[in-house]
Parts: C-alpha cells; structure tokens; sequence
C-alpha cells in the first residue's frame, strides 16, 4: 500500500533537462520509480536517460498515461509548472524548487480549490515510499521498507531520524516531506489522515519545527482522529525568536509557533515527543515490543 | 526583509495614507532645518529594525526646541538591542483620541492574506492578542479579489459607530491592501491608526517584504539597511548561505534549516551553545564550504566547529574538499569535528585522512565530542 | 414546491435605497415576499417601508436569516455586490442590473465555482413563483398561480407569453427570466432539470432569442432527459446578422445562433415551437386536452 | 465598439506585435508622402467596419505608383454595405508562405475567455470552422490567469513544428491576450497571422471592445467612427434608446429587446417589413417615447408606427404622455396602432382617447392592424 505513491506511480519530471532535474531523474530511475517522461519547454522530442522529453505537461501525459510530476523548474518559472501540472489534471504533483514567492503560493492554493491535484510542497524533499518508488530527492541510503509512516517540514532531518528508524529495523511505509515554507499545498493533517488510513503504516513519526501552527493543529487532530502511535520531533527549540533559520516558515511571531508551545500541545495530545534524533530507535522498540 | 517606519511611510504617501508631518534626521545640525517645518510638539522615533524601542527610551515627547535637542542627542548616542541608533524621525505629534490596529499578513493556517484590526490598538496590541481574542477582527482575503469594500466595511463597523469613519477606513484599509499585493509583503501593520479630528491617520508603520519575492521588485533593495545587518550575515548572503550569528561558542556548519536546528538543539542540550545557525543549503560545492568555514571564523567568540553533513544532494567529498581548502587558506586555531554520512561518504574520509579533523559516526557522537573539546 | 422561490424565502435587497430598488421592493412586498432586509453600504440602520437595512450582506444575513437577495445596484458597483453575496453564502442570488461589463462576468462565474451560491442574471427580470414570491421585477397581472414552467432570456417577452398562459387558464409554477446578457450565472439547462424535478410543474416553456447557443444545448438536454412536454418561442427571426438588438447576447456571428438553427435543434428534440406569443394558449389545451 | 484595422493595429504596435510597415491616408494627395515610406509591392485596404472587403474590390495588391494611384482613387470613391471608404491603409505586402489564425474571445458555452488557433488561416476561417473543426484548436483560459505560456506553448506545437516559432507565437498570444483583457475585448483576432521569412507577422488586426465595458476606459472613445454609425442610430445612443434602422416600411417601438424582436417578427409573418429594431428599455419616462418617435419619423421609408408596450417598469401613462408630446410637437402624416397592456393602462387610454391613435388589445391584433394601415 503505502500512501502517495507506489509502483504503480508513473512520473513526468518538469524540467528534465535542469542540472537537478537531470541528476535526480538518474536517481529516481535508479531506485526503479516509473519515470515516463519529462518536460523542457522547447526540448520536445529528444530524450534523457531513455525517458522521453515533451514541450508540455499535457503532452507528456497524453503520450505516457502519467499520473504525477516531480517539478525541478528554477523558481521564477515554478509557479508556471505548478498551474501546467494542475491543469492537465494529474493527481500528485511534488515541488522541490525552494525560493517561490509566498503571494504566488497564496494564489496557486486558492486555485487549488475544487481541483484534481494533490500538491506537495513546495520547498519539499519529496516522497519515498521505500523498495517501491521515489519521487524526490531524498537519499535511499537513509530509508528501508518497514512501517512507520514520516511526514516532515524539513529535509536532511528527515534522512538523520529515518535512518535511525530503518537501522533500528523497523523502516518506513512512506517518507513525505511537505516543504519548509509557509504556504504549502499539503500539510501535516493531510499526510496524518492517510498514515491512519494505510493499513501497512503502524506508526507515525512527525517532525516539526519552529514557526507557524501547523503542528498545533495536527496535535488536535491526533487527539481526536489518530488511534495509531504518533511520535514527534521539533527542530528549533534554541532558536531566538524572530530571527529567521533559513526556512521562510520557522519565523517565530508574536510569541506563537515556539518549539515549547509545539512541544506541549502534541504531548497534551497523547503524543511522545524526542529530542534527540537517535532516541527515536529505542522508543520504536517500546511501542513494538 | 524590514524597512524602516520612515521607509514605510513613504509608501504609505505613495498611496495616500495619511501621515503626520515628518522629517528624517541623522545629526543634531539637521535639527534646526526640521523645526522650520515642524510644529511642537514633537516626537522623536528612533529608527532601528526591532521592536521595542518605546521600552527602550528611543521615543521622546517634546515639548521645546530645547527638549527636541536634548533629546535627539541622547537618542542618536543609543544602542537598542544591540543596534545603534543612526537615523531619528521628528514627527508632529497628533492628538488622537483613540488608537486602532491594522494589519495585513498571510495567515498560514487559512493558507490566505488576512486584515487583521482592532478597536485595542496601540503598544499592547500582541497582548490583546493573546489575551482578548474577541477584540480582533480577522478577514480573509482573496489573492485574486484583494480587498472587496463590503470586507473593509464589515470591519469597519465593528470598529466604528461613525458612518463616515467606517468611509475613511475603507478607503486606508485598500491602499493598505494595494501596498501589501503590489510589493507582496509578508506584512504591512499599521499601529496605532489614530483618531484625530474625525481623521484616521497612521502614526506609525511597518512593512516586511517576503524575502522570496524581492527579485521581482528590484527597487526594494535600495530599502535594505545595511548598517542593521551583521556583517558576517550579509558575507554569507552574498555566498548563499544562510547564517544567523548568535551568542555561544560552538561554530556549526549544517546542511539543511531543520537538521541545523537540531544541531544547535543538541549542542545545547550537551551543555554547550551554539554560536551560529549555518545552513549551506541543498546543492553542493567546496566552495560554499569554504566561504562557511570563512564566515565562522570571524566570529572570535568560536571555540570549535562542528561539521554535521547528511549528504544528499550534497555530496560529503565536496564538503571535505572545501574543509580542506579552508584548513590551507586559513590559520585555524580551533578543533573541527566533522561528521559525514551519506552520498559518498567514504571519499570524504579519505580526503580528510591526515588532516587534523576529528570524526564522529553519529550526531550525537559529533555533538558531544566538539561540546566536550571546547568546553572551557 | 415551484422552483427556487417560495414562500419561504427570504430576501435582501442589494441597493434598496436606490430609485429601482425602493420601487421594487414595495411591489414585492405587495406580492406578500418575504422582504427581510435591505442593503445600502452607509444606510445600515434605516428602514424603509419597514425593512430594516444594513450595511453589509452579511450583518443584513445574521440578523435575519436570509437566504437569498436581489441586487439593484448600479452596474459599476453590482459586480462587487455579487461577490459580497457569495461570500455571505446566500443560496440564490439575482442580478437585476443590466450593462455590466463582460469581463466582471467571466471573473465571476470562475470565482462562483465550488460555492454555494445560485447566481440567476444578470440582467434579469427574476423570478416569480405566482401566489407565492416574487423576487424580480415581473408584473405581477401577466402571472397566475398554475402548472406550467418557463424559463426566459427575455423580460417583456416573457410576460407577454405569461399573460397567455394565464388567460388560457393554466398558469405558471414558476417564471425565471435567466438574463440576456451573454454570460449568465444560470441558464437553461440548470432551469429545465429544476422543472423536470418538480412536481408541480406539468409543462415547460422555453423563450429563447438569437445569438449564443444556449438554446442548442438546451435542445440536447431536453432530448436526453426531459420528460415533460416543452413548448419554445424565438425572438429575432428577422434580425439581420451582425446587428445588435439591444441585448449583448443577441449576436448572430459567423452563421451560429440564428433563429432558424436554433429551431431546427428545439423541433430536433421533439420540442413544438411557436411563431406568435399567442398561440402558446391553444398549444397548451392540445397538450392537456 | 468595433474599430478600423488601422487602430487595432496602433494597439498591435503599442503591444510589440509585428505588423507590416503601413501608411493611413483620406485622400490621394496623400499618397506621394506615403510612397517616400513604403516600399512596393504595396496593398490598398478599405478601412471600413463591415466584413468582405475583399470580395467587394476594397482590397488591392499594388506593384507601381501609377496602379497604386488608381488603385485608391478607386476605392476612396466605393461604398462597401452601404458604407462609404473614407480611410485607406497603405501597406508593405508581406511575401507569406503560410496563413494562420489567431483570436481571443468569449465562449458563451464554456462561459470563459478561449484563446482560437489554426493553421487554416485566411478569409475562411468561418467555413473551416464550419468543415473542418479539427483544424480548428481552442484552449480556455481563466480570467484571473489570463494566459499561461504552456497553454500557448500547447497550441503553437499544434501549428507549428519549428520550435523557434513556437516561441515566436507564444510572444504573440501572450501580448494579444493582455490587449484583450486589459481593454475588455469581445474579440481580438489576427487574420492572418502569416509566416514570412521565419517571422510571424500580424498582416490583418480585428479587436471589438465589450460596450458595457467602455465606460471604464474612456480614451476609447476617441476610436469611435462616427461616420460609419447611422445618425439616428447616433442619435437613439444619446437618449439612451436601443436603435438599429432597417430598410422595411413598419415602424416599430417596444420596451424590452426579446419583445422587440418578437413584434418584428410578427409584423414579417403577417406580410410586411419592420423599418427598424427600438426598445425604449426598462425605465420609464414620457421623454424617452417623444425621442423614440422623434428617431423613427427620421426614416423617410416608415409610413406606419406601431407602439407595442407591455407595462411592469415601464408606465403606459408615460407612453401615451410622450406619444401626445410627440403629435403635438411633429406633424406626424403616419398612421400610428398602439398596445398598451400593465401597469397604468387605462390611465395610458384615457390620455389618448381624443387622439387620432389606433388601439389594439393584443400585440397580433396590434400588428395585423398596422400591416393593414402601411400596405402600400
């Protein structure tokens, strides 16, 4: 099962024939992910890695029945590729690129309503669901099969604490990173909501960080929706206020979205939360024992 | 990015807000000039990037040429959070007899823009906030639509039982609007709006831009402050790095905003404190490495660095690469930790075989080696 | 039943103040509607022949509990009083105001997707349910409580074929005139299966007139699930092409929407069409003789 | 508002969409100052406002001054649909190897803006739409959007196999649709948008701004040629009546645009010709009817009016109050049947019941009298 994706995901990448859109497209092809075709405006008709390049999304769908895309395109022409992949009617689409502006943001998600599309991102490393398909660009190294299902704000954390959860043994159904920036297309809710609903996710891994309420609001869903175990990381705790970490999303405000705050709603709503990525090994092996 | 309340209030001319009457100062000389156009009494705004200067003592009432003098001296001699004061606004003081909030930000939770006003405005306005929710209207806007004027006027009413000041606050609430869309602001506040006269005039002003969408306003940049910035942040912009300098002694060098946290989080839990948040972001490159190692050494306050790599796109032989560029080029007094997991790792330990460099496996291991090898 | 109006809908007039609107609004309240409110940004707090007004749609929805409106505003403001009733979530709304812009409809209608709100205009006469509500600006002489449905493009021409219909003893379940303009926020095949469902209504009358090809569609539709008879009028038979006739929708271009077309598909789907607004009294006995 | 191809080319110009090197002249005196900017071969083209001027001879392809000459003294003294060539577009012909069509409109079905491409371009584009719409390519696009490049990008690889002139239309669609949408356009549409030496070249321009939409961009009507309106039609304009003059012999005048056309269509079915299209619209007032029947008595073909009122807005007491202002005021040698039915109808009676007005009960008996009175 796993959520989001699988082997049956087929893959358009939007721009291909980018430095990282190319690079990643290899690893992705590696990990044995149903790349199906890619898209460079213009570059239509040649071909990359043996996938097939297209001038348009739609185009590329139609040839290669794909149903998901992994955008690569510089941000300036990112939202462009977002409103493309919507609008021929994919349902997933994964947007790596970080640096877009929040009012376009603002304007794809109100477009977004009533649409097909799942977005993903943007800001975001991607989807694993592992031994199945990648589409991101997250390293397999740090990821195994298993049962615990991650959704995460960050990147590289994501790869520190599964590698811990796969060296443990116990591995991931699906690792989804859905993007460090303020607007995102799904958020934590979301990824929750389908780890409860997949039956080969036993557990639930959610890390955070500063910034925002998005882990406020996913401590009150668990408290109400969430029968599985749930498990939380939040980044950010030294951090000083208002000075921003690199992610346009971990501004603290007003005194609101502090690492504490995060800290205490989730633990008011039955959730352990760790502070070290390695500790997550061990408390795996308390739930499961 | 932030600008300056007399920045804003530009824009907020620009659009026909009203203001009070004002003038920008940077010395005492200038001051004379001010008066010729000002009338007393007079407020004296410090000018700096943070919050809190009214706690501070950079705002000053006065009443005489005298008092202005005095005042503008001792404010212009002042540091507020660790900022100096270099430019003063003399503003006309306006007597108001009530102060309101108004704001215009994205609100992450309803993924829209929202206007943000209270009836409670003033200094306190976060605490009301917190405390008396019920006294802030909130709407939501649409990106496409921006501000409708049945929106504005339906805050307008919870604000004011005057018809013709709802008008006049319909009328600031969309040119506060246009501002916020036309140069996509994270934030555009004004607080206190006062009222004055049966006028609503912005006494004060704060815009902050998403950084994200500057490269499409090039204008902006002139705005930026350069003095309000570290000197090291600004190098480490113009490497695209991301760094905030802070007050410990442990340098670190991370990849990625939220293992950079953790990172900071762990060295404070090991009983050390970070000096810095580094983050040399997704791609790789020895030379990022470089420029990082370059700006954590300026920090004299480093007394050793952690390197903590989770290779991905970035790849670990070109963060020891440019380790080993750094160690060449530059007299390095303090232990480097480093630990490197991931895309090509094992090159990584190679390279880096004979060099001073102590490794650590874990996370963990490096934190508690470069706490315990700075501790004093 | 009827349709979309009855007796127990409750309305808002947008513009009340206004010399249409105040007009309109004792002649609804003549015809016993439930007039609840009324809406003049700046007047909240009057009353006027009794109803109180407000100054926003949604203070007048709070504290009355409407749940539709009619809109009397001038054309430079009713694109924005449209919204407003959106955004208040009335169920139905109807646009009177005529010589709005085409480019604030085609905003509109792409803002309306997804939402709860029934946008019946612009440039509507409205609607009436006789002896029940009136919500529009129809004379009420032409109408009479009865079964027979129609749906109109046209305001004069529909109380002219009402008034048959009434003399003739049969009378009207419900009359909407769905607005000439050439985007409209409901047409004739939302009205048909409206009327199709409702069980008072044993016949429906259609009045269609040149340009677009609304009546086309309509004509498929009616052939695929339109049970009860319908009977169809035609205005502008003999409008010479490319010549407006007073309604921005009546444009004959590039040989589509003329008359003759548009009866050849209404004859195609079994509908009888009639040439004169009287005869619709003698059809109507044939079809319940 | 239709305008002349030379004005919609101005906004081509102003939009960067390459038109043809061209020259508006009025007379033939003109023609010398334009040949020292042109070069041969040239086109003569009737600027007129009405369709197929082609196939009435306005359009000439030039290679001489002297065929040149000829060529606009011919045209300058045609009348194409009864209206006469006052203006001439000299232009540089353009050597094409292949015509597209490009537009931009409104699709009443979709109820969206739709951007329509082929590569059938030329003077029958309608008959293709009509035989073969699979040559035909339509994208819808969304009004707040307007148009994305890969929307473009998907037509142009439908028209074009050269990516090069993808890139090339893509620029032109884009610039086409922001004339569209930023002056609200019914229609823009270049016929045809023709391939010359690996450029696009717009060498015809269509654009029809939406009436109800003029009001907000008042430079435009400056673009409105008088000429080529009917004067009464002018004239109804300014008193807000709703004209259009026909060649019958009825004269007609009715409240509401569907019961207009209805009462025309009688009057044909009962064996006579309407002289014109009035709908004196929804409000009413005894003013609007004394202009209607000014405008009509204006058509010397008219030897009969019928007044075909069905009263809700509209008072039949102020029809018959305007109908005596009017027979008061003209010497009216024409017969005139009137139908007053609704609001205020017996008043209308009353007023008019000295008057030499015929009364009909119904709008058939209404215009079965007025055929019987005009039969010639």
């Amino acid at each position: 099962m796993a959520i989001l994706i699988n082997q049956e995901t087929r893959v358009i990448v939007q721009g291909i024939t980018g430095r990282d859109g190319s690079f990643h497209t290899q690893e992705m092809l590696k990990y044995n992910t149903k790349v199906v075709a890619g898209v460079t405006p213009g570059k239509g008709g040649s071909e990359i890695f043996g996938v097939p390049v297209f001038d348009t999304v739609r185009e590329a769908k139609n040839a290669t029945r794909a149903n998901a895309s992994i955008i690569f395109v510089p941000k300036a022409f990112a939202p462009d590729a977002i409103y493309e992949a919507i609008d021929a009617e994919l349902e997933l689409v994964v947007c790596i690129t970080e640096g877009i502006p929040v009012h376009e943001m603002l304007k794809i998600v109100s477009y977004l309503k009533g649409k097909k599309t799942r977005l993903i991102g943007p800001n975001s490393a991607g989807i694993i669901s592992p031994g199945k398909s990648k589409v991101g660009i997250l390293p397999p190294v740090a990821f195994k099969e298993g049962k615990v299902g991650v959704v995460s704000r960050s990147g590289t954390l994501t790869y520190e604490i599964s590698s811990h959860i796969s060296q443990a043994g116990f591995g991931e159904s699906t690792v989804v990173g859905i993007g460090g920036d303020p607007i995102v297309g799904t958020n934590f809710i979301d990824c929750l909501k389908m780890f409860e609903d997949d039956p080969e996710t036993e557990a639930i891994v959610l890390i955070g960080e500063i910034g925002g309420n998005d882990e406020e609001r996913a401590s009150e869903y668990i408290k109400k929706y969430i029968k599985k175990p749930v498990l939380a990381f939040i980044a950010g705790q030294t951090a000083p206020p208002d000075k921003r970490m690199g992610h346009a999303g971990a501004i603290i405000s007003g005194g609101k979205g502090t690492a504490q705050e995060k800290i205490k709603a989730l633990n008011a709503a039955g959730v352990r939360v760790f502070f070290e990525p390695e500790e997550i090994g061990r408390l795996l092996c308390e739930i499961f024992k | 990015m932030k600008i300056h309340e007399y920045q804003a209030k530009e824009f907020f001319r620009k659009y026909n807000i009203p203001t009070p009457k004002e003038k920008l100062i940077t010395n005492l000389d200038e001051v004379d000039l001010a008066l010729s156009e000002l009338n007393f009494p007079i407020v004296a705004k410090a000018q700096v990037l943070v919050g809190g200067r009214g706690k501070a003592g950079g705002v000053q009432f006065c009443q005489t040429p005298e008092e202005l003098k005095e005042a503008v001296k001792r404010i212009l001699s002042m540091t507020i959070k660790n900022l100096a004061v270099k430019k003063l606004l003399l503003a006309e003081a306006v007597k108001y007899e009530k102060e309101f909030y108004l704001g215009i930000t994205i609100d992450r939770e309803r993924r829209a823009p929202v206007l943000i006003a209270s009836a409670a405005g003033g200094m306190d306005i976060e605490e009301i906030a917190l405390r008396h929710p019920e006294q802030i209207v909130i709407t939501e806007l649409s990106p496409f639509l921006r501000l409708k004027s049945y929106k504005a006027r339906e805050v307008g009413n919870v604000l004011f039982s005057d018809k013709e000041l709802v008008n006049k606050f319909i009328e600031i609430a969309a040119k506060l609007t246009n501002i916020f869309f036309d140069y996509e602001c994270n934030l555009v506040e004004i607080n206190p709006l006062v009222l004055a006269d049966r006028e609503l005039v912005a006494v004060d002003a704060k815009i902050v831009f998403d950084d994200n969408g500057l490269y499409r306003h090039p204008e902006l940049e002139a705005l930026r402050d350069l003095d309000a910035e570290e000197k090291s942040e600004l190098l480490a912009k113009q490497a695209d790095l991301s760094y905030v300098k802070l007050t410990g002694h442990v340098g670190c060098i991370v990849n990625g905003a939220g293992l950079a946290m953790a990172t900071m989080d762990l060295i404070k839990k090991y009983g050390a404190e970070p000096a810095n948040f580094l983050d040399i972001g997704g791609s790789s490159s020895p030379q990022k490495m470089r420029e990082a190692m370059r700006i954590i050494l300026m920090d004299k306050n480093v007394r050793g660095i952690l390197v903590n790599i989770f290779g991905g796109i970035t790849r670990c032989d070109d963060v020891a690469q440019g380790l080993l560029w750094a160690l060449k080029e530059e007299e390095i007094k303090v232990p480097i930790v480093a630990r490197l997991t991931g895309t090509n790792e094992l090159e990584a330990r190679m390279l880096l075989e004979n060099s001073p460099i102590v490794f650590a496996r874990t996370m963990t291991e490096g934190v508690k080696k470069i706490v315990e090898l700075t501790r004093s």
